[in-house]
């Protein structure tokens, strides 16, 4: 019996989870422990929805018992279910890892409050991955949005506030623009189910509306996804949150907005008119191009590492945004695998800043100097995640690119390869300051001296280190994954 | 000429409404994009939403249609649907601005001020210290 | 006559926008916001959704603006003048602006009854919502029923605002029985307002009993849960107004109203799992009762009360922080 | 032990050895001891390997598969063996060496300095093994890596600078250059692996073929090839033994080493001699090696000038491929053995002054012949071979580039060697000329003699086998004409 | 009947639109804030009552006109109440009934 | 009848809000701000029977309500503003 009810009990158990969570807020301790046990739950339903699907198929579920396009339905597909492991998986690794690094920087009285805002981000997430229903996934998008606000805004710097600030508006316009594009179709078509538009939509082909729509839907998402030049929100949100925020967002958030793009983009409006009416790859490639050249070389000279890390992300949705630029089976699968692999990597540097600001107070690149040898541990995780974004083989980060570099040769477009090779090089530089300070140089003189980070933290940061690893060893399953989600998408079969 | 004439007025007379909301919308982006001050911005973002809200509704409109609660006079029906995301809508607009507001009334706590430019003026004063 | 109604409507709505684009009084820009909102809530009637109407007012009039103002008394109510040049604003919107407009003209015609969203989706919900869920308010059987996990979403959003408001403003704690009597002395300096008071206390039954009427006709008429709950907090905002945050705390304190704010929500989702449970889908009120019409029935009812519950006692715990903020020292002072 | 056994052991003696250093971080002399045992005993593994390969036996293994298609494999063959073989045979020797010098100079951060030897040793071993182009890559870049806290070892601005010039460049290169060529190969022909005849035979042609065989060439950025060269006298700010590993043994041979194999066995010989202007590549290596032989001219620092020569020696290895004569790349590989002997007898002779009386440059040189009879000799035998006269092994090389050369009718490359080889003898008879015949100068007071015993014995050590190489040659012969061209 | 319910919803209806565009007027045209609330609050108290009675008639005698006397009731609390408060409060904060214009 | 009504109504909307616009005083736009929300009370009443469906009287209760409520806080909060106000200016 709960089989049949998986989809719904993935967000369904977050869902529910949060008000309890908040009910405890007289012991964060309790308040944690739920939200992790909440985490580990949803991660295992991800778990087996993925094997049921792979099994069996696309899973429908109909909430209410009303049938779509009646009622609001959540469908399982290779494609989500592929997400929804990775940001439950994260989750799972994240929760743990909160409470040491909460304890110390968000006030007791908001500690409660913090773990309710990640279950509901959490369910909010995993939602908007699940939900096949335009409407809904704007609300479950605001869920998500409203708590990653709060949850930045608890940042220890006050320009966490100011950057919450900023968030909150362009998070809001990038939702009202969706909300237009959604109003649109709806008009068009009398249906908010994504099925269902996907089979309408094909007829309006040259509706000068759907297009207005179109464009609307992808700068909405577009801001969500923070696609440059619309990223301007990302570098602060990322820098100013409490560490375990800027971990779970920044290795969850953008990942999912992107599965919107690309479930827009191939599965509701079709990859015959996303890039053949509209040809939006001449949109994406050259945006992407000088995203990832021009915030990769912004990324060097951050001082603060989180920050860095923050315009690293914006170069790597560059690259996911290639990915589906380049308009090929290949293209898609590196995009759908960047997304796994990123959020792996970007994970593990997050939370080792995490470890790291928990023992010296910030994540400034001078006072990190000679920490090598105090933190071996934690500086090591940060390496390998650093390996990965650099792209150097055996890791994630090598699959990624390998897969990208493969789409760009297929489809003959040797610029975009030297242009990834370059960023791949910048990368490079900017990891290598890092690891230069870090082991180079000796710790300065009036620097106090730490110890290796506590063990509840170092657990996570070297689990998704060693997933950065593994997967970057053996990506058989991850690419094979991303692989046929890619094919059906591009079969047009859709769902 | 005559039915061209006709049909601008009919072409017009049919999307009137859009039109308007579209310049609602507008300006209430505008707004939110054009101004500096943090409370500013949120009453244009609500004006953007608000409109928003009108585009849909006027979407669900029928001609010679009436509210759809069931009535014995009743010829035909507006649509609901529009009507029930809208409900929706609405709930989450506000929730996103109060959530703005206090975020402006810590803001103002924190840097005395609820200036865009003037915040950014002191941040990037502190990014030089650091 | 519609047509007219609706054109002025309109042409006021682009009137105050303009206004508030060009003014630099932040009150005033927040009072004509509450004008723009009640006027939106007069087109909505006129575009037959009763049931917008009622929320938009609420929130829009109510709601949003009272938390405006509250904010502006911290914040200051002159926008200062901006050195920022507005010609990049202004293309961005003039672009995105003309892309609608460009758009509009492909779209089906206003009201035209043969429109495709009036055809595929909503036919259903028209003609057999009645019988399959058994109330004559369409809107509230698709909110409920059809699109009910919408409405859930809807409701974890208020209780996310919740707890992003908690988290940056806090609710001032109600003093302790010590300080009492000083408090007491104090309130005799301050300068109640008695017509006012004495007008509010008259209306608060009448407004909590017709917050019960809107809860439990919104089955029949204009109304359910959400606007009721707006309705409750309406209640207490006028008392907190008129009498003081700290005799509206010790009303009503906060450790209670957070609790039933999670409440709402559980009572909501609860009827979900109930549901799951007794082998239908989540939310699947069929399954309530041996009678599905009477399964809808008993389920709307539960979630209606679900969500009118989270709302008020959200809405009113944000007031109380807001509060908490914008007047500090009110009841000491006055 | 089934070769399989066997290679995994090649593989993992040298990190066993990493992690034995740092067990034994605090205790010296168990430290350097099991560094030895564990060198001596690769050398046992490889020679075992050895005997496999003569026996015509080859051996393959996958360790995993990233993405179907694209795995982590080793293959053992001719070529790969005998960089293996010098490798294994020199580490012992050089680890000797290291102790002596570590110790004399009194150097810091000693467990580093070993444990960085040993993943470097590691690197090398894949290198030699691999079965494809990725592996032979990945092994590639941790042998970058890993010899990079080894060139900083002495961790100041200057060592640093020069560590960073040499990081800069080699991955640079690397990522830039040869990294995009990989992924093309693999898109052309759908797989890396390494196969007898070249697996590009027929998928590619015409010009995008020579600008990939470029790509390869200046990707590599080991091989040195001008301009990519700058980092090999940068990272002359290591200690000498590191500089001696560097430029005998691991990095600069994985680069002449992987240019030569994948020109063998992923282009092919066929499908290069096809390409446009492929009978002119050569004068890229041309180029660089009387270049850089007058640049040597013009050093005074002893390490500079040999890092120079050494520029103009690996492009031997170069020529000799890009010849594309079978005989020019046998020689090639010889070659590789040939310069590995000597130029390391060289730095350890290097070292050895400079850790006995602290002397860098060549104008300080008058008369330590007879201070340091032995570590003069073995710089004499050392530059004999390097200027490729009998009875040194550098001759055997230098002899079958010429007949390459030959055998394509490219007189004008038989010039080049020709005329590089007096420049050879140019710089290298200062240097011996000072040390046997030029009188002391009076200023100095100081007193010295022969370096501590391990350097010696090391470094007399390298001589031999340089002489004996050239008398007994049969297993590089062996090996070489097992090549398949 | 009808005829007679019409007429009188008419002469109320008039009234109330009388009343409520003289009590616009005022508030657009009188000098400062004392006689605007003057002008406004008085004609709206009656107008109300006026428009409500007027429809009152329309309806006949049913929950409709419950509602309506309830708005009305509702309206006639309110009004003066908010009038009196916001006279109050413009005098507290030190407004003088005088003709100048200074925001 | 109600047609009437209906645009006399909307007429004294349209002064009320200029009235909005223009201050100059804020006590001049909350009193205008009040007779606005009455007289869309009324409008509401009216349009309901315009249209023939007056049972949705609710809604003019609540506007009541609402507006009430409004123009209360305005004045609660104008005492703290006019107070800050001259402290920031000072």
């Amino acid at each position: 019996m709960i089989a049949s009810h998986l989809p719904a009990l993935q967000v369904v158990v977050p869902l529910l989870g949060a008000p309890f969570c908040f009910l405890l807020w007289r012991s964060p301790r309790l308040s944690w422990l739920l939200a992790t046990l909440i985490s580990w739950l949803t991660f295992a339903i991800s778990i087996a929805l993925l094997v049921t699907v792979n099994n069996s198929g696309t899973i429908e579920y109909a909430f209410g018992g009303w049938q779509a396009p009646w009622g609001i339905e959540y469908v399982v597909d290779q494609l989500n279910a592929f997400v929804l492991l990775i940001v439950s998986g994260i989750a799972a690794v994240v929760f743990p890892y909160s409470w040491i690094s909460v304890q110390q920087e968000v006030e007791l009285r908001q500690q409660s409050l913090f773990f309710t805002s990640m279950v509901l981000c959490l369910a909010g997430l995993l939602g908007i991955t699940i939900a096949g229903d335009a409407f809904n996934l704007f609300v479950l998008l605001e869920i998500s949005s409203l708590s990653t606000y709060t949850m930045i805004s608890m940042g220890r710097d006050r320009r966490a506030l100011t950057a919450s600030f900023q968030y909150l508006i362009m998070g809001t316009i990038g939702a009202t623009f969706i909300i237009i594009g959604v109003g649109i179709l709806f008009m068009l078509t009398g249906s908010l189910n994504m099925q269902d538009l996907a089979q309408r939509i094909p007829e309006l082909d040259q509706s000068r509306a759907l297009h207005v729509a179109f464009g609307f839907l992808i700068t909405g998402i577009g801001l969500k996804l923070a696609m440059f030049p619309l990223h301007l929100w990302l570098p602060n949100a990322y820098a100013y949150a409490p560490s375990a925020a800027s971990a779970f967002i920044a290795s969850t958030a953008t990942k999912v907005a992107v599965y919107v793009m690309v479930r827009y983009l191939f599965s509701i409006f079709g990859v015959n008119f996303s890039f053949q009416t509209i040809h939006i790859q001449w949109l994406f490639v050259p945006v992407s191009l000088f995203a990832i050249l021009f915030t990769s070389i912004v990324a060097l000279f951050q001082r603060d590492i989180k920050r860095m890390l923050a315009y690293s992300s914006v170069a790597q949705i560059g690259y996911m945004l290639l990915g589906i630029g380049l308009f090929n089976v290949t293209g898609l699968t590196a995009t759908l695998l960047h997304l796994f692999n990123h959020a792996l990597m970007k994970g593990a540097l997050f939370l080792a800043m995490g470890a790291v600001c928990y023992r010296i107070g910030n994540t400034f690149i001078d006072s990190m100097q000679g920490l090598g040898k105090q933190m071996p541990w934690t500086m090591a995780a940060f390496v390998i995640g650093g390996l990965s974004i650099v792209g150097v083989p055996l890791t994630t980060g090598f699959i990624s690119k390998w897969v990208l570099i493969q789409a760009a040769v297929e489809r003959g477009w040797w610029p975009v390869i030297i242009v990834i090779v370059v960023a791949s090089l910048i990368a490079m530089m900017y990891i290598w300051r890092v690891i230069e300070a870090v082991y180079l140089q000796s710790r300065p003189e009036n620097a106090k001296n730490v110890s290796e980070a506590p063990l509840s933290l170092l657990i996570p940061v070297w689990i998704l280190a060693l997933a950065n690893l593994y997967f970057g060893a053996n990506a058989t399953l991850s690419s094979e994954l991303a692989g046929n989600a890619a094919a059906t998408l591009f079969s047009g079969t859709g769902f | 000429m005559d039915s061209f004439f006709n049909e601008v007025i009919s072409g017009a007379l049919g999307r009137y409404n859009y039109w308007v909301v579209i310049f609602l919308m507008m300006s209430g982006f505008y707004v939110v994009i054009g101004s500096t001050n943090l409370v500013k911005k949120i009453v244009g973002l609500n004006i953007f939403q608000t409109s928003v809200f009108i585009l849909y509704i006027s979407i669900g409109k029928i001609n010679g249609g009436t509210a759809p609660i069931v009535w014995a006079n009743a010829e035909r029906y507006s649509n609901p649907l529009p009507h029930v995301l809208i409900l929706t809508a609405i709930v989450v607009g506000v929730a996103t601005t109060a959530l703005g507001l206090s975020l402006i009334m810590r803001i103002k706590h924190a840097y005395n001020t609820v200036e865009e430019d003037e915040i950014l003026a002191i941040s990037l004063e502190e990014d030089e210290d650091e | 006559m519609e047509l007219l109604v609706n054109i002025s409507l309109l042409f006021m709505l682009s009137l105050t926008v303009i206004a508030v684009v060009r003014l630099k009084s932040l009150f005033a820009i927040v009072m004509l916001f509450g004008i723009y909102s009640l006027l939106s809530a007069m087109i909505f009637i006129a575009l037959d959704a009763v049931d917008v109407a009622f929320t938009e007012a609420a929130v829009g009039a109510g709601i949003s603006t009272v938390l405006m103002l509250a904010t502006l008394v911290t914040t200051g109510r002159w926008e200062k003048k901006s050195s920022r040049s507005s010609f990049l604003p202004l293309l961005i919107v003039s672009i995105t602006g003309a892309a609608l407009v460009w758009g509009t003209l492909d779209m089906p015609e206003y009201g035209n009854p043969d429109n495709p969203a009036h055809h595929h989706v909503a036919d259903r919900y028209i003609e057999q919502s009645p019988e399959e869920i058994g109330i004559p308010n369409m809107v509230t059987s698709v909110l409920a029923s059809y699109r009910g996990f919408d409405t859930l979403g809807e409701v974890i959003v208020v209780f996310t605002a919740l707890i992003g408001v908690l988290s940056l403003l806090q609710v001032r704690t109600p003093p302790s029985v010590a300080e009492t009597p000083l408090r007491n002395e104090n309130r005799k300096l301050s300068r109640p307002y008695p017509v006012l008071q004495v007008v509010a206390l008259v209306m608060m039954p009448f407004i909590i009993l017709f917050a019960l009427y809107v809860q439990f006709h919104g089955d029949f008429g204009p109304g359910g849960g959400f606007q009721a709950g707006v309705i409750f907090a309406v209640a207490f905002i006028l008392y907190t107004l008129t009498y003081g945050l700290d005799d509206a705390l010790a009303l009503t304190p906060v450790s209670v109203l957070k609790a039933l704010a999670a409440g709402g929500v559980l009572i909501y989702g609860g009827t979900g799992v109930v549901s799951m449970l007794l082998g239908g889908n989540f939310l699947d009120y069929n399954v309530l009762s041996s009678n599905p019409v009477s399964g809808q029935h008993i389920g709307i009812i539960v979630i209606e009360l679900g969500v009118g519950i989270t709302v008020a006692s959200v809405l009113i715990c944000a007031f109380y922080a807001f509060m908490t903020r914008a007047l500090p020292d009110q009841g000491q002072k006055g | 032990m089934a070769p399989e056994i066997l290679l995994i052991w090649a593989l993992a003696l040298p990190l066993i050895g990493g992690g034995l250093t740092l067990c034994f971080s605090r205790i010296p002399n168990l430290r350097e001891g099991s560094t030895i045992v564990v060198a001596l005993a690769l050398l046992l593994v490889v020679s075992q390997l050895l005997s496999h390969t003569l026996n015509g036996e080859t051996t393959q293994l996958t360790l995993f598969e990233m993405l179907p298609g694209l795995s982590l494999s080793f293959k053992i063959e001719p070529l790969g063996m005998m960089f293996a073989g010098i490798a294994a045979l020199l580490w012992p020797i050089n680890s000797l060496y290291s102790i002596g010098y570590m110790r004399g100079n009194k150097e810091e951060n000693q467990t580093r300095f070993y444990l960085f030897f040993s993943i470097a040793i590691f690197g090398v071993m894949g290198v030699a093994f691999a079965g494809n182009l990725l592996t032979l890559f990945v092994f590639y870049e941790v042998l970058t890596l890993s010899t990079f806290p080894l060139v900083t070892h002495k961790g100041n601005e200057n060592a640093l600078a020069g560590g960073r010039v040499y990081l800069g460049i080699l991955l640079t290169t690397s990522i830039g250059l040869l990294l995009p060529a990989i992924i093309w190969i693999w898109s052309v022909a759908g797989t890396t692996d390494f196969t007898a005849g070249g697996i590009l035979y027929g998928k590619i042609s015409g010009i995008p073929l020579t600008v990939l065989t470029l790509l390869i060439i200046f990707g590599v950025g080991k091989a040195a090839v001008m301009p990519v060269h700058r980092w090999l006298p940068a990272a002359m700010v290591a200690p000498t033994p590191v500089s001696a590993l560097l430029h005998a043994v691991a990095v600069v041979k994985a680069g002449v080493f992987s240019v030569v194999k994948i020109v063998v066995y992923i282009i092919g010989v066929d499908t290069l001699t096809a390409a446009p202007w492929a009978d002119l590549l050569w004068i890229l290596p041309g180029f660089t090696i009387i270049v850089a032989s007058v640049v040597a001219l013009n050093q005074d620092n002893l390490k500079k000038r040999l890092a120079y020569s050494t520029i103009g020696q690996l492009s031997y290895v170069v020529l000799g491929t890009l010849l594309i004569a079978p005989f020019s790349i046998k020689g090639a590989a010889l070659h590789i053995v040939a310069h590995a002997f000597g130029k390391i007898t060289l730095f350890f002779a290097a070292g050895s002054i400079y850790t006995s009386c602290k002397k860098t440059e060549i104008s300080q040189l008058n008369g330590i012949g007879w201070r340091m009879p032995f570590t003069m000799s073995a710089f004499t035998i050392g530059a004999i071979s390097m200027i490729g006269l009998p009875p040194a092994a550098g001759f055997l090389s230098k002899w079958y580039l010429l007949l390459g050369a030959f055998e394509v009718d490219q007189i004008a490359a038989v010039c080049v060697i020709i005329i590089s080889t007096l420049l050879n003898t140019a710089y290298f008879m200062p240097v011996i000329h000072a040390a046997w015949f030029r009188k002391e100068s009076n200023e100095s007071v100081l007193t010295y003699g022969e370096a501590p015993w391990p350097i010696v014995g090391a470094l007399l050590l390298t001589a031999t086998l340089t002489i004996l190489l050239f008398l007994f040659p049969s297993i590089p012969f062996s090996l070489i004409s097992a090549i398949p061209l | 009947m009808d005829v007679v319910t019409d007429l009188i919803s008419w002469i109320f209806l008039g009234l109330g639109i009388f009343l409520g565009l003289t009590g616009a007027f005022g508030l657009l045209r009188f000098p400062d804030f004392y006689t605007r609330v003057h002008a406004a609050s008085i004609s709206d108290t009656l107008c109300t009552a006026c428009f409500i009675f007027g429809l009152a008639f329309q309806s006949g005698f049913n929950l409709v006109t419950a509602k309506l006397f309830i708005i009305l009731i509702l309206l006639w609390l309110t009004g003066p109440a908010a009038s009196h408060a916001l006279v109050r409060a413009a005098h507290t904060a030190g407004l003088k009934p005088i003709t100048e214009n200074s925001d | 009848m109600f047609a009437t009504a209906t645009i006399a109504l909307l007429v004294i909307m349209c002064l009320a809000l200029v009235r909005a616009f223009r201050g100059p005083k804020i006590f001049d736009r909350i009193l205008a701000v009040n007779m606005f929300g009455t007289k869309t009370v009324l409008l509401i009443a009216v349009y309901g029977f315009l249209t023939g469906r007056p049972e949705f009287l609710d809604l003019g209760i609540f506007y009541a309500l609402i507006n009430f409520v409004g123009v209360i806080a305005a004045l609660k909060f104008i005492e703290r503003l006019e107070f800050y106000d001259e402290r920031e200016e000072r």
